[in-house]
């Protein structure tokens, strides 16, 4: 009896960490592969143990060149967005106008786009235009694509919050700018992080429009797709490898962080 | 609309900046370049060339096939547009369809002394360069079979290849629709330098069956090597020099001439429009040319070598090598191996369009 | 309800204030002043502009008509940020991002003033939160948040502090314990207080002075005690306290009193408690002012009586709630308490409700008004709620 | 009582500010403003090039690319690109279907117990569902290639307990694409949807059980209906991506697994068919499109983005 | 606080059951009887174990040990939708995304009942909801949404409907009227209520049975007028409702009475309301039962009183509470109606303050322990809040 009303509550936390098994089982891979000394450059097998990998990451330099641009074009990428970003998800979230509506569908069509077709567009109106495709056409692109999922996530945090709080703070002698600095931003602020760590991982991981927009500019993904061709050097999974621990302690670190500003656990109602 | 893609050479001009800026951009396919046996980042060629010549070279293997690579630079090359890349490889038929669209540029052959003397009598002259001044030959080879020995027993044919039942789903085919297709004509017994369009539909119709029973895998470009290197794929259709350089890291790798016959290719060295460094592409074809360098290259990629003088070189280096025919073809091998007959664009259109709907894209 | 003629330098008046969202008036045409240092109170039920008024005072809505002025300072349109008033609000609004410390400090901060420390630790020592400068809003207790909340007002020395209805989250208990702070502090610091809340009690336990408004107009403004014992109109009589109210007419005069006939009986109220001399009326008793009696006997000489007969009866400890059916058909309701020297009643019993004449009032009457009992602690007060 | 009648003026009044006392006439313009440089951003860099496309989709379908193409209004594209792959369009939404399903299954436990479950460990799940995004999808694809590989142990595993037959095989597979999609596109359902079920009060869901309803009830009339917003976003964000996903069939599969998404790689990199290709991409569009609408209709969640 | 030996059919009883979370325990040793039909109060301060005992009977928590019985039943281990009882929760958990109707027919859909229509509208026209059908929750107002929730819960007929303070999140006006509301439902429709309040008021006016819970335990039981006239302990005395508790001695009886000593004064209290007869006592005195006098000369034959000053008066409308400092230093808490019989006094007059000793009553007391006096209305009742 009770180990089936125990069972009953505490299966879905089973099943969840399956599934989380289930996200990380190609990670563990990828991390494994990093330690590996394959056999032949052909090679994706574990084969020996070796740290070589690690202590070398840059075996050859178009890869780390590809990792040092991929993050270069998720850094200008996630700061351009983020801004565009936030900046819409106010206007969207604090002020009525004509149009709105309108907006919403601009927003919303993006993220209902497949990459490929937004991909295959953007590269014909470049062409068209004359643009020579190369890192700042693969920038304009994941602003593009990024922009949407900014405002959505800005804007579900925005229209969270108390507008309460702003009332207050001009009570208390902030002016406008004042009170968006030290009140507003501040509490949209884990929202902002939020969206812009998506954004990053968004264009970090870009392969489909990166490839049409890239000219002869590789990205990481790009030069794994290539070097998937014609075998990978075993230190892309060191990349691989790293890019999961950053994000993890990145995340982690931005949580921590909140969590010890907003200070900690909410007492229990009195 | 768009505008034709057609260019001139007074429309596109190019500009060579060789003179101020001592660097080349060069892409290539995989396996087509010599790797240090130790140092694998090193290529004992290219490495040559740049210390004869002070010209920094950025090497890329950034083409798997023909059609993706076209697809890649197409747009800048139809816009007049520089592709960032100064010299490429690329096949005959897509060598003969980018000079035909005016996108490359001319060699100037005087700086071609090597090229000159040493070129192979019988890749001189061709249909879609017939004064040699647009392409010049990297490599040939042949498109065949090939198998991995470990994971499957020796194949001889290619109907052993589309029905085998135990490589079901273990086989890939090249999504290069003119070796693929060659071979099959082939197999029906027709001759893939001149065949008729029904020809075609019958070995499409047995394409397609073995697609469609799932035999085959997936069309791959130059990327079947690792997969087949790892014995996820047990055999496919595939390019001579590469199961050659497979089989010396893992000997049941193996490359087959099947009895039906082989396709005879080539791949070509060029310059395309707006490529900022003609000059010192020129002295890189030209350094390619010295019997010497084209043994050096040749050891390693077992491709069929176009230089005349590098067998007497590779010799040196390796005596088996020279006599190997797959690298240097006999009489037998020549007989046996066809080269895919000139399409125009009519012809190409149509055929390539029923082969991507059979290989499902 | 017109402006004092003598003001001092720091009172707050308004004058014609109004304010209409579309088609709505919430505020209408207000004219109030608050001396300087008073605790005023500000009741009314549901959206009768409470908020909007002190909003209004606050700068975070702009008037529609009329003007806010702090002695003779006109501020009606200047922002929120730049007059020396400050609000408590309802839900607080603590900054949840900021500890306690900061909290009080912000408006400090904002003014450009470096040094907080003192005063902000003097304030959060003022209403006893020392000890709590590093803790956030999310771990405090309810009463602790209202704490800070007035502690973040009062830090600022505004002239005028406004607090809505700051106490309306908390559970009766604690409410009652923020009343008796909120008084002392108060006292304690001078400010002119301007009180928003819905509890009547509250109202008249805390504030000098007590303003009754509905539908966006005062109705009565004065001393609680005033108020209570001697309401201007039938919505004062019956929001701020309870009445029992009999309809009736005057039917004359004598000496100092004036007569009333209702159902049939006579009943005199002293013309000095009168707000009408002539036509329809309603007399007013408060439930705590009639007295029961076993037989109409025993009724004291000079007392004035209605017979009837007991419905129900409440128990509430401090005292017993009782509903008198008259003879007449309407109901009153007696609050007798438990002193222990009164007699019980048991219901179905019939009895005497009597009461002191100078305890009575008289108001104006609607000719279609009827009368109103006084809900006892336990009925329901309107029929729709 | 001294009070400070007048205040410092907080300087520079940005335009960025958004002011929450409504004061008429003075933001006016802000709005739009602030709007602007998005979404002119996205008007000029998604819409314009998407009418762009929509034009090439009624080229002539005889173009060439050394002849050109010219805009004649070919509507016939459109049917003609369905004929030639409708198998492929089905197979789309029919395996972005399936993934959908398996990956409800999965990811709503997920989101679940890291929502309501996880007390402490919340954060840290929670990350665990991010950071894999940071791993690029195409390494994660190949190590699914790897896992799946016919010589791979999970193939050997599932032959030894027979669930396998002696030659069956994961890898090129449809279930290799599936698995692939479903893996790939998770955690853009398990986001939303985490959302979504963070907000739930636990008090609904006792008071669920008091009334009567058993677990599966409750999930079913209070759980599942409450978290429909995350649901709908969620699903909406796995699924369009994933029915325009190429490289899961192009790396997992073989082309009898191959989905419209590879046909408009061809069409627009290997064929050079801009007209088809273009046609294909409307009408993957508009079919998602219809899918959403439809879905967004019945979910009755019209505002859910 | 022992189990009742004769039970009928239908009670709810509780044996032994203990609750422990941890090292804590929440409820311990809980022996309860509720007799079916009645109307059953639990009372107690915050956190001494009320909603974790309301939950086992929910089944919504396991007992640690101990049993929950219904009638002869045992249903300690029977999951929370097996159970014929319901809950009304304090924050009353409506399903927002129902509409009222669907709200009220949840518990009948879940048991399978096709037709609801009927039974669904006949609850809500009791708790006078007709026409709000299809209204949703976050449309209606707190005390609409409160009587869903009754409705909700009531539509299923359980044998034991559960209150966890329902009322609390409603402001003081709100309560009053749900709290006659609610009454009248339970004696419409008999079945047992359950009824957790923090509010003694509340709970005296409404419960047949009060039970004044205090850290996991039950201090008293009984009729509400029977725990408030003779209070079992000092807990109790100042919990439910307001005590003057003198601490003094027995030192001896006389007849019916016994006699206490407490700062050199003599005072008697009956046996019969007495819970020691020897040793350490508080004399408690309820304050609306302290009276005041000018002069001892006007107090009453056979009252007993103590003389001091005033030192605070707080008129609130119904009553005057005075703070009254007594010779030997502590201080008596009186209230007076203002029934506008009794004298006005003014802080700093003296007093003297009398009482009937029947209404005084005698507790036990531990030898430290000092005077309580009864918190004023607006007092602060502790020190640390
Ligand atoms: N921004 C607004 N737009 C439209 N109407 C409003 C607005 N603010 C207030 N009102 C309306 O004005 C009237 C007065 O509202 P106000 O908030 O001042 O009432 P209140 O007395 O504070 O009520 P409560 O006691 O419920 O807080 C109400 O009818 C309300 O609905
Ligand atoms: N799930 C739990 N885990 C740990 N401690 C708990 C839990 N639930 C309740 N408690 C503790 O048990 C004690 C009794 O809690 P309970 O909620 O029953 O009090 P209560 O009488 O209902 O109080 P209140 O009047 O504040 O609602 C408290 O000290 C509380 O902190
Ligand atoms: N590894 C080099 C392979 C070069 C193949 N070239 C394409 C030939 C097509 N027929
Ligand atoms: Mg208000
Ligand atoms: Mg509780």
């Amino acid at each position: 009896m009770r180990i089936s009303r125990w069972l009953a509550e505490h299966w879905v936390l089973g099943v969840a960490l399956l599934v989380l098994g289930y996200l990380f089982l190609p990670i563990a891979v990828v991390a494994a592969l990093s330690f590996n000394r394959p056999s032949s450059r052909l090679s994706y097998d574990f084969n020996e143990f070796t740290l070589d990998n690690w202590r070398n990451p840059c075996a050859t330099s178009e890869m780390c060149e590809a990792v040092l641009r991929s993050v270069q074009i998720g850094f200008l990428a996630t700061v351009v967005a983020t801004v565009l970003g936030t900046v819409m998800a106010f206007a969207l979230a604090r002020h009525r106008f004509r149009g709105r509506s309108g907006l919403n569908v601009l927003i919303f069509l993006p993220m209902a786009t497949p990459e490929l077709v937004m991909g295959t567009s953007l590269l014909a109106l470049f062409v068209s235009g004359g643009v020579p495709l190369g890192f700042w056409t693969i920038v304009i692109a994941h602003v593009m694509f990024c922009v949407s999922f900014v405002v959505v996530t800005v804007k579900a945090r925005l229209t969270g919050m108390d507008g309460r709080l702003e009332e207050a703070a001009m009570d208390l002698y902030a002016g406008e700018w004042q009170t968006f600095r030290r009140i507003t931003l501040p509490l949209v602020l884990p929202g902002i992080v939020a969206a812009a760590l998506l954004a990053f991982s968004l264009s970090f991981d870009d392969f489909i429009v990166t490839n049409f927009n890239s000219g002869t500019t590789v990205t990481f993904p790009m030069y794994v797709w290539g070097a998937a061709q014609r075998g990978i050097p075993p230190q892309v999974n060191v990349i691989g490898t790293a890019m999961f621990g950053v994000a993890l302690l990145l995340v982690l670190a931005t949580s921590l962080a909140h969590r010890a500003r907003a200070g900690g656990q909410r007492r229990p109602a009195p | 609309g768009t505008p034709a893609a057609q260019q001139t050479e007074e429309g596109c001009v190019s500009e060579d900046l060789s003179g101020a800026e001592r660097t080349l951009a060069f892409s290539n396919w995989p396996q087509y370049m010599d790797v240090d046996e130790d140092d694998e980042s090193r290529r004992p060629s290219l490495d040559g060339f740049v210390s004869r010549t002070g010209i920094q070279v950025t090497y890329t293997e950034d083409i798997n096939d023909n059609n993706e690579f076209f697809g890649k630079v197409q747009n800048q090359l139809a816009a007049c547009q520089s592709t960032g890349r100064d010299i490429m490889v690329l096949t005959d038929w897509m060598t003969a369809r980018m000079i035909r669209l005016g996108w490359i540029q001319k060699l100037d052959r005087s700086k071609l002394p090597n090229v000159e003397a040493n070129l192979l009598p019988s890749l001189r002259n061709r249909p879609f360069d017939t004064e040699d001044q647009y392409a010049i030959p990297w490599q040939s080879g042949l498109a065949g079979l090939a198998y991995n020995g470990r994971v499957t027993g020796e194949i001889r044919t290619v109907d052993e290849l589309l029905t085998r039942p135990d490589l079901k789903g273990r086989v890939t085919a090249l999504s290069e629709m003119r070796d693929t297709m060659g071979l099959l004509l082939m197999s029906n017994g027709h001759d893939p330098t001149d065949f008729t369009a029904a020809q075609f539909d019958d070995a499409l119709t047995k394409l397609r069956r073995a697609v469609d029973s799932g035999q085959i895998r997936r069309f791959t470009g130059n990327d079947y090597a690792p997969d087949l290197a790892k014995g996820d794929i047990a055999a496919c259709v595939g390019w001579s020099g590469d199961i050659i350089q497979l089989g010396f890291e893992d000997e049941r790798i193996k490359f087959v001439v099947p009895e039906s016959g082989v396709l005879l290719w080539s791949d070509n060295l060029l310059v395309p429009n707006r490529a900022g460094h003609k000059a010192n592409a020129e002295e890189l074809i030209n350094y390619y040319y010295d019997p010497t360098v084209a043994a050096q290259l040749a050891a390693y990629v077992n491709y069929i070598c176009p230089v005349q003088g590098a067998q007497a070189e590779l010799e040196k280096i390796d005596p088996e090598l020279a006599a190997n025919p797959l690298i240097f073809p006999d009489e037998a091998m020549l007989a046996k191996a066809k080269v895919f007959m000139a399409l125009d664009e009519q012809q190409e259109r149509e055929y390539e369009t029923k082969f991507q709907q059979v290989i499902g894209a | 309800m017109t402006v004092d003629p003598q003001t001092s330098a720091g009172d707050l008046r308004l004058a014609h204030l109004t304010k209409t969202f579309g088609a709505l008036t919430a505020v209408e045409e207000l004219d109030l002043t608050v001396p300087q240092g008073s605790f005023f109170a500000l009741l009314g039920a549901s959206g009768c502009g409470k908020t909007t008024t002190l909003r209004m005072v606050a700068g975070l809505e702009e008037p529609t008509r009329g003007r806010v002025l702090l002695g003779d300072r006109d501020i009606t349109r200047l922002r929120p940020y730049k007059r020396p008033v400050n609000t408590v609000f309802q839900s607080y609004a603590l900054f949840p991002h900021l500890d306690v410390f900061e909290n009080v400090a912000f408006g400090l901060r904002r003014r450009g003033i470096r040094s907080v420390d003192g005063q902000v630790r003097r304030m959060l020592s003022l209403v006893q939160l020392d000890g709590y400068e590093r803790h956030h809003p999310a771990q405090l207790s309810g009463g602790q948040q209202q704490r800070v909340a007035l502690a973040r007002a009062l830090v600022n020395h505004p002239q005028v502090l406004l607090l809505d209805e700051p106490l309306g989250a908390l559970d009766v208990k604690l409410r009652r314990r923020m009343q008796l702070e909120l008084k002392r502090i108060q006292t304690e610091v001078g400010i002119t207080f301007v009180h928003v809340t819905h509890d009547q009690e509250e109202a008249m336990t805390m504030a000098d002075t007590v303003a009754v408004m509905n539908a966006g107009r005062i109705e009565q403004l004065g001393a609680p005690a005033e108020i209570y014992e001697f309401p201007a109109t039938a919505f004062v009589a019956t929001f701020l306290g309870q009445s029992n109210l009999i309809a009736g007419d005057v039917s004359g005069g004598n000496g100092g009193d004036l007569l009333v006939t209702a159902y049939g009986t006579r009943f005199s109220v002293p013309s000095a408690r009168s707000r009408a001399d002539q036509g329809p009326v309603l007399l007013g008793v408060r439930p705590e002012k009639l007295r029961l009696a076993a037989a109409a006997g025993q009724v004291p000489a000079g007392h004035q009586h209605v017979e009837g007969s007991i419905t129900d009866a409440f128990y509430v400890g401090v005292s017993t709630q009782y509903l008198l059916r008259t003879g007449w058909g309407t109901e009153l309701s007696v609050f007798v308490a438990n002193s222990g020297a009164q007699e019980r009643f048991a219901v179905g019993e019939r009895v005497v409700a009597h009461w002191d004449p100078r305890h009575a009032f008289l108001l104006g009457r609607q000719v279609d008004e009827d009368d109103r009992t006084a809900p006892m602690r336990h009925e329901p007060v309107g029929a729709s709620w | 009582m001294s009070a400070p009648a007048h205040v410092p003026t907080a300087s520079g009044e940005q335009p960025a500010s958004p002011a929450p006392a409504a004061r008429p006439g003075r933001h006016r313009f802000l709005p739009y403003l602030l709007l602007l440089p998005g979404a002119a951003w996205l008007f000029l860099f998604f819409v314009v090039p998407l009418v762009q496309l929509a034009a090439a989709s009624l080229y002539d379908p005889a173009g060439s690319l050394s002849t050109g193409y010219a805009l004649t209004w070919s509507f016939d594209n459109y049917p003609a690109a369905l004929q030639a792959y409708w198998p492929q369009f089905g197979r789309s939404f029919w395996y972005a279907g399936i993934a959908l399903v398996l990956a409800l299954l999965m990811g709503y436990p997920l989101a679940y117990a890291i929502a309501q479950k996880a007390g402490r460990w919340k954060h840290l799940l929670l990350v665990c569902v991010i950071a894999p995004m940071f791993t690029s999808f195409l390494l994660r694809t190949l190590a699914w290639k790897t896992i799946l590989s016919d010589n791979g142990w999970l193939v050997g595993l599932l032959r030894d307990v027979h669930l396998l037959g002696p030659d069956g095989r994961l890898l090129a597979t449809p279930v290799a694409v599936v698995l692939g999609l479903t893996y790939n596109f998770l955690p853009f359902l398990v986001l939303p949807l985490y959302a979504s079920l963070e907000r739930l009060d636990r008090r609904l869901l006792e008071a669920s059980s008091d009334l009567y309803a058993s677990p599966l009830k409750t999930f079913r009339r209070v759980t599942l209906p409450l978290s429909m917003p995350g649901l709908t976003a969620g699903t909406l964000l796995f699924f369009i991506p994933a029915t325009g996903d190429y490289l899961n069939a192009e790396l997992l599969g073989t082309p009898n697994e191959y989905m419209i998404g590879n046909v408009i790689d061809s069409a627009f990199l290997v064929r050079l068919d801009y007209p088809q290709g273009a046609a294909l991409s409307f009408l993957l569009m508009s079919a998602i499109l219809a899918v959403v609408f439809g879905y967004l209709r019945n979910a009755g969640t019209r505002d859910v983005l």
